[in-house]
């Protein structure tokens, strides 16, 4: 069973999308994305820094195997956003976008409003936009009218590593959502990312939790398993929980006492 | 005679009539890949040649970083 | 990096242990056996039906390079226990079981009292007891003190699919355990095994989550990666929680508004 | 110490705010709401039967000392809204206003684009302003610049008794706000009411979890209680939580053994 | 509705029960007792100190009303268990018992197996045996059958303030107990309080979530509310919870639009 | 010569040139507390006896119900 | 003539005087791998040819079934 | 002569032949709950004049302090 997802045309098999940012160096994120068997990796648009003449370069680091999905980051109006996606189109020569417009800098919980306003200029621009919001079934479902390629309601705040704070309203969000779920922000370990994908999830993205992980190469591995386990776990459907016990062992035909 | 434009957010004196292809060469920018912006307005490769800066201009050179 | 364990003289690289209660078919077991990787598979000591003429056997549907466990499933005194642990090392010619000495019929909750007086007496005779336990820190220390291989706490009753109800007891027990912890019965989805794991179990045993699952054979793939996972982020170690937010882009070097 | 909080020029000193709907007689609601303790009382506007010839009339059955808080639920638009929130006011004969934009039928989650448009124009007519929004720490920011006199964000959805599903969003709300933050909707029995006080609420709002208990009565009660003790203990500053114990009796001058 | 319970053939209303142990000083403890509106208070028996003369005494300062239930704490053999009772009896001129055999030093965690040996022999000895436990179900039917008056499960450490770990063995442990069901430790704020009594604990006794509380007096109020809130919860059947919404205001009625 | 009005959603006729406070005494309704939005405004109290219906007018009369 | 014994539990008739193995063979137990209880202690397979049954006793004849 | 005993777990002389009461006076406690066990055996209130310390018992004398 090839079991796969598209956004877009884009068709992929790893439901596990990494980041580039905060790892100790381009050779551990390297090894990290390699361990991690992702096809997307986030990158963010910044200013060139002039002074620093042939700075080595991200990309170089990343596989050419791997699809970039250029992001937002650190735009607070719907009007930054837009100018920095069609950068990152432009650098980047695709027309995926994960779309951010943060609303707050101590949460960078997103600024919905803007966000929808975001959307819906560059879902008109042919922009395949993935945005990044809360987890507010109403504000997916504007996403989702607006045109998105996917919805991407976080589990906790960006860094936090609380992992699926609500996963009442994540369930929410995917039973209603006609496109794809992913889990964005929030994982902090392996058993994080099992969850989400327990709950419906299409697919998760992370990037602290590997990066900044003591061990980020094997952490790396980790969640590709943790991502695949919880994703094999949803099709194989669980068992339903009981207050009391159910014997794996027969009760009858012991030995007499 | 040269011109004032803001470039990634700093002042800067300027040849005049400098294409965007030009200014990079002028700055030196060997990045395969950098976007521009001028004014707003992102300036596509293929333009590179053909847009001249002008006294004044907002110009934006960005590359991609790492980010989550 | 060959991350292996030991229980006696035995080596394991596999950390899921698996039962063969409860399976649709021998032909959905031992595909169910195969996918999930286990080397260890418990087994229950009943009395044979001398009606059945040449019934189907067990063991001939339980790969060749995997070890028995026989438990003591149902037993509710020490000295069933203790009758039924002999005639199992008979039966599989080897000298490891898996000690049960259960408390209550709705619960299947170990009699700890049993539990420690059987788990004395089948040391002396040689056997390596893995006893099934209550999430008790102080009846592991007691198995323990008893001479037991390892300890096996429940994360949750038997069947029950609750998961790992108390990962405090569970933290507990493992950070004053000098012999294994594994965690034995509760576990209900993939996320389960991986917290377990990520809070330090050796490894995890089940039965009903795997052969009660809509689809067993996907589902103990799905536990062996939960196990694989939980395992490499307890070792890979985690980021710490907080309760707000941590850019994962730069928040400078953006474009001017 | 007269524990007192105030909306507007109005002071209060219960902390608990009850509703008018779905209880199983007007008799039973006027009990609960005296033994509730609350001073607010929330009713709906509806239009008026005109086949029904002098109607029991609700009000009749609301104590005098209560203050009503017209809400606006049902409404799907800012526009509703607003014409509804005006008819409550020619009705109530006051300023105050629960505001109420839905966004979904499902979930009855607010749909937080029309509820800030809706709060923007109500306080620019001297509405004092109290909406029912998510838990979205931007919303409640926007809704405070907006000239709101307080937010209150839900537990869990309308009259699921789910409680408090995300403590985390809560109190980054209530760390941030400068008007008093109220938890509205999703309680479902006393804890709940108790640990959202315990959060730092300054009121707690619900009426399916008093209309609906098997004693209506007794609940309203056990509200009021666990209302009083969430607050108390919210003052008093809990002891920390250890993963160890901490003898509470001496572990010295035991007697010889 | 007199709400009352009892021990043998003692009557009580209140269903808080505290402690003596880590106040800042005997006022504060005495204001405190006053403030809880408990009926029965643990004490510890230590060695008299020789060389204080005419110390202040600890009972002096507990309320006449109060009944006095010595502790076996820190008692870690039936034996010193056994005779710390029986000292405890001569001091308090009763036959009530708090009875603790402690296994572990860093979790004081019960011995089960020496306090089942305890408690049969005090109960020949006429005592009235409340026995601090873990959240065992066997256990606690054993100590049900040795003939304690009750049963006293934790809900989490001695002080550590983690609240009510397990629900799910407490609500086992009090579906099948015929004898009253209290939580002993574990408590640290008034919402852990109200928990244990919406599971159906009969009492709740704490100490150290008062004592060490910023304010042990106000503290002491809100647990008495806490363990009232949850009672009475306990009683008025709470609503069932639901994943979605329900409705709180007619839906029907609006105004055209 | 009556007119065509809506009421809370319905069509009725109506006499000619009544005011809302004749409205409100033709329907019978006694109730202290009700409110009155013509044409999706508010009619206040204060304006009952001025405030005439006019054909076409939309009319709604709502009162409180109970709510959360 | 037959002796009563009995066996997993049941009343059963045996022949007189049969060892452990004649037992198995007896009842056409062809699983290699059972194991024998009489009397409450195990009867190793080495020991099958040698340890007669006798009248009375208790015999469990026991197999691996599925479990967990 | 006097004679050794252990009380509360240390070596003391005391006068020979002393009841438990005479003790407690002997001690000053003044306090009018403690209770007082005589190698291992609680010696109770009604028996304090009667109870004989003899030489080598070991004694402890108890009251009641702050526990949870």
């Amino acid at each position: 069973m090839a079991d796969t997802w598209s956004i877009g045309t884009h068709l992929f098999t790893s439901r596990l999308l990494v980041g580039t940012g905060k790892f100790p160096s381009f050779e551990v994120m390297q090894r990290a994305h390699l361990a991690s068997g992702a096809e997307i990796v986030t990158v963010a648009v910044r200013r060139l820094d002039l002074t620093a003449s042939g700075a080595a370069s991200l990309l170089q680091w990343i596989p050419k195997h791997m699809t970039l999905l250029p992001n937002t980051a650190a735009c607070f109006t719907a009007d930054e956003a837009i100018r920095t996606a069609r950068l990152g189109r432009e650098l980047g020569m695709g027309d995926l976008v994960k779309l951010e417009v943060i609303g707050d800098r101590r949460t960078l919980f997103p600024d919905v409003v803007g966000l929808v306003d975001a959307a819906r200029v560059l879902v008109k621009e042919g922009f395949i936009v993935l945005p990044y919001t809360n987890d507010d079934p109403v504000t997916a479902q504007r996403l989702e009218d607006a045109g998105c390629a996917a919805v991407m309601p976080l589990g906790a705040p960006i860094g936090s590593g609380l992992g699926i704070r609500n996963p009442y309203n994540l369930r929410i969000i995917m039973e209603a959502a006609k496109v794809p779920v992913l889990v964005d922000a929030g994982v902090g370990t392996a058993s994080d990312a099992a969850i989400a994908m327990e709950l419906g999830a299409v697919a998760v993205l992370m990037n602290t939790a590997i990066a900044e992980a003591r061990q980020p190469v094997l952490m790396a591995e980790a969640m590709r398993d943790g991502v695949a386990a919880g994703r094999k776990a949803f099709l194989a459907g669980r068992i339903p929980m009981k207050l009391h016990a159910a014997a794996s062992s027969p009760m009858s035909g012991l030995i007499a006492t | 005679m040269p011109m004032r434009v803001t470039l990634n957010g700093e002042q800067r004196e300027l040849p005049d009539g400098l294409t965007v292809a030009a200014l990079l060469a002028h700055l030196g920018v060997k990045a395969p890949r950098v976007a521009v912006e001028v004014n707003e307005s992102v300036v596509t490769r293929d333009r590179h040649e053909l847009h001249r800066i002008g006294p004044g201009d907002s110009i934006e050179i960005v590359a991609f970083v790492g980010g989550g």
